[in-house]
């Protein structure tokens, strides 16, 4: 599941302040870090928001993405392609 | 023997300390957390039990529990970056804590036990504007109302009656609040999000239905109506009536003494009256 | 549909893999674990569903839950020092396990979210013995034998029911084989063991009983007569029959298709036939 | 709950190599750095596993102490100072 590691990347920028201003400032040599897949690792650095949350992510977790500002996700860009996946199948 | 002073509701959302400041102190918010607060110092409880949903501050999906008792002598929080709240050391009450967790579990729920623990906005935001002064010790008391399978509503219920019953057994002569905490229809962050906000309310129907049906008195009617799509249909945290719902579990079947429905947040704050002494 | 092929009670003692090579093949170790073996290559199970108890390798007293799902593709274990068994990756059914936690959680039953986990020697030892070529995905079920408040012999009977059923409701034809591992009478390292030992049985005739019961397929008295204070006065892990009672409660009540005790140690080997294909 | 802290000792003897060779070879030193009682302290490192039950210690954490040969507790000895304490009571 490593949908697993997503979630975790967004919840420790929550908690890992290090990891969170790693991720405001070089997140590409940041998340090379991390255990994903490359789909994973490719929606993350696009801030494709939706295509995590379909994948399984958490939006909760998700939205501490735009929080932070996090991958250019001002709040604008952020609500817009999370809305825009409603409906969607996600994958279970 | 102890005493159920009464049951209090409110959100947490955690923005509101800002905004309350914003506002001052004439403002929406601060003006609904007023009501709420004059009810909890005419309930003066001793200890408070807040029941709420963690947003991954207590825990992690590693071991998320369904329903938990937090049991220690303080707890740290909100740890999530509240602003105008930084963390805290909040005083707990170990051994009614420890007293509840064994009723629970020998009356057939099976709950976590939770120590050493963090908690995040959905505790510290409720004492926040309750208890200003951080004088009187909380239980913290967990349900998942957030992340399917949550607890049917009739468990909840069954949960906060169960709960009531171990706060009524406890020895000594205090006096105890029970506090819900959560919305009824709020999507955070998520595809139900309105547009340009970074949550939304999907079914402010659901949210005034719930309130009416609270303030009547018809848990029952709530409890059917409360299926696991509908409250997921009203968002990705509306499970959190589910904290109400145990909550009145606890202080007894019967109308608010008054609820207000805030409709732009798809919550509310309400008081019940609890036992007689 | 899923079918549950038949049940095993096993032990689960650390030392074993070390004291069965000491022994060699003829061994008691290796005869009564290949007892068990050989029933479950009879039930020749797709998945294999373990229910243990903990011992603060998955858990510690910050989250202990009372019943909990492990829900991944993989896990890893023992990683509490077992001699002659490194820790190795297990694979798992994490589509299954989620299922069986949707299915336990709406029947009432409070059971925690367990992933990215590690298991101990408790789950560990068992498929030492009984899947040395670790080819069988292996989903653990948590339940609390150890600390109490335990949950009670019946809400582990219902319990292990309610597994029963989600497990039966499976949509693929597999064949499942329900184990339960634990001891009846064993103190570790507490007040009760016996002199010169790192541990104890403190109550043998209590450990008999469990097992005569067991044989004739009695879980009714057997549950009545489990109470808290009996399985604690026979060690300080004799809830850990909770987990056979469990079991028993998946796979139907009915004899023993044989059960035999290894009295110095106050557990058990023993199988149990299940569904008819 | 201090008590949290002796029995946080013991688990680490299991999970953490290094906190188990420091309380092999300098158990005062290592013992230093925890959040103890005087009353705690002393009897980890006079290795009275009978007054750490009594205090509330879990005995199957307190076990490791003799299964790693920590503070002199060979198995005879915990075995001794355990069964010692039996029906005395423990507190709450
Ligand atoms: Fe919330
Ligand atoms: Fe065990």
């Amino acid at each position: 599941m490593s949908i697993y590691a997503v979630n975790r990347m967004c919840h420790q920028l929550m908690h890992d302040k290090n990891w969170r201003w790693a991720m405001q400032t070089d997140p590409e040599r940041a998340v090379s870090s991390l255990d994903l897949t490359g789909e994973e690792r490719d929606a993350i650095l696009s801030g494709d928001v939706g295509a995590l949350f379909l994948m399984g992510a958490n939006a909760f977790l998700l939205g501490y993405l735009t929080r932070f500002n996090v991958l250019g996700l001002t709040l604008p860009v952020y609500n817009e392609r999370m809305r825009a996946v409603l409906g969607k199948p996600a994958r279970t | 023997m102890a005493l159920i002073a009464g049951g209090i509701g409110v959100p947490h959302t955690p923005y509101f300390p800002k905004f309350a400041a914003d506002q001052g102190p004439d403002g929406e918010i601060n003006r609904y957390f007023g009501m709420a607060r004059a009810a909890l110092e005419t309930q003066a409880p001793d200890v408070i039990i807040l029941i709420d949903t963690d947003h991954f501050n207590t825990f992690y999906f590693d071991c998320f529990p369904t329903f938990g008792v937090g049991i220690d002598d303080t707890f740290l929080g909100p740890v999530d970056d509240v602003a105008l709240m930084p963390p805290r050391d909040f005083i707990s009450d170990r051994a009614l804590a420890a007293h509840l967790f064994r009723g629970l579990v020998h009356e057939g729920f099976d709950a976590a036990h939770v120590t050493h623990y963090q908690v995040g906005h959905s505790i510290g935001v409720p004492l926040y504007f309750l208890t200003p002064g951080y004088d009187v010790p909380v239980i913290p008391i967990f349900l998942n109302g957030h992340l399917p399978p949550m607890p049917s509503s009739k468990r909840s219920l069954a949960f906060g009656e169960a709960l009531g019953a171990a706060i009524r057994a406890w020895e000594q002569d205090i006096r105890v609040t029970v506090i819900g905490t959560g919305s009824f229809s709020l999507d955070v962050a998520g595809p139900l999000m309105d547009p340009g906000e970074n949550f939304g309310v999907p079914d402010l129907e659901w949210a005034k239905r719930v309130t009416a049906l609270m303030r009547s008195g018809d848990v029952g009617t709530l409890c059917d109506e409360a299926t696991e799509p509908r409250m997921l249909a009203a968002g990705n945290v509306g499970g959190e009536v589910l904290n109400w719902i145990a909550m009145l579990g606890a202080v007894g079947p019967g109308q608010a003494d008054w609820i207000e429905l805030q409709e732009i947040r798809g919550h509310a704050f309400a008081a019940w009256i609890g036992d007689q002494a």
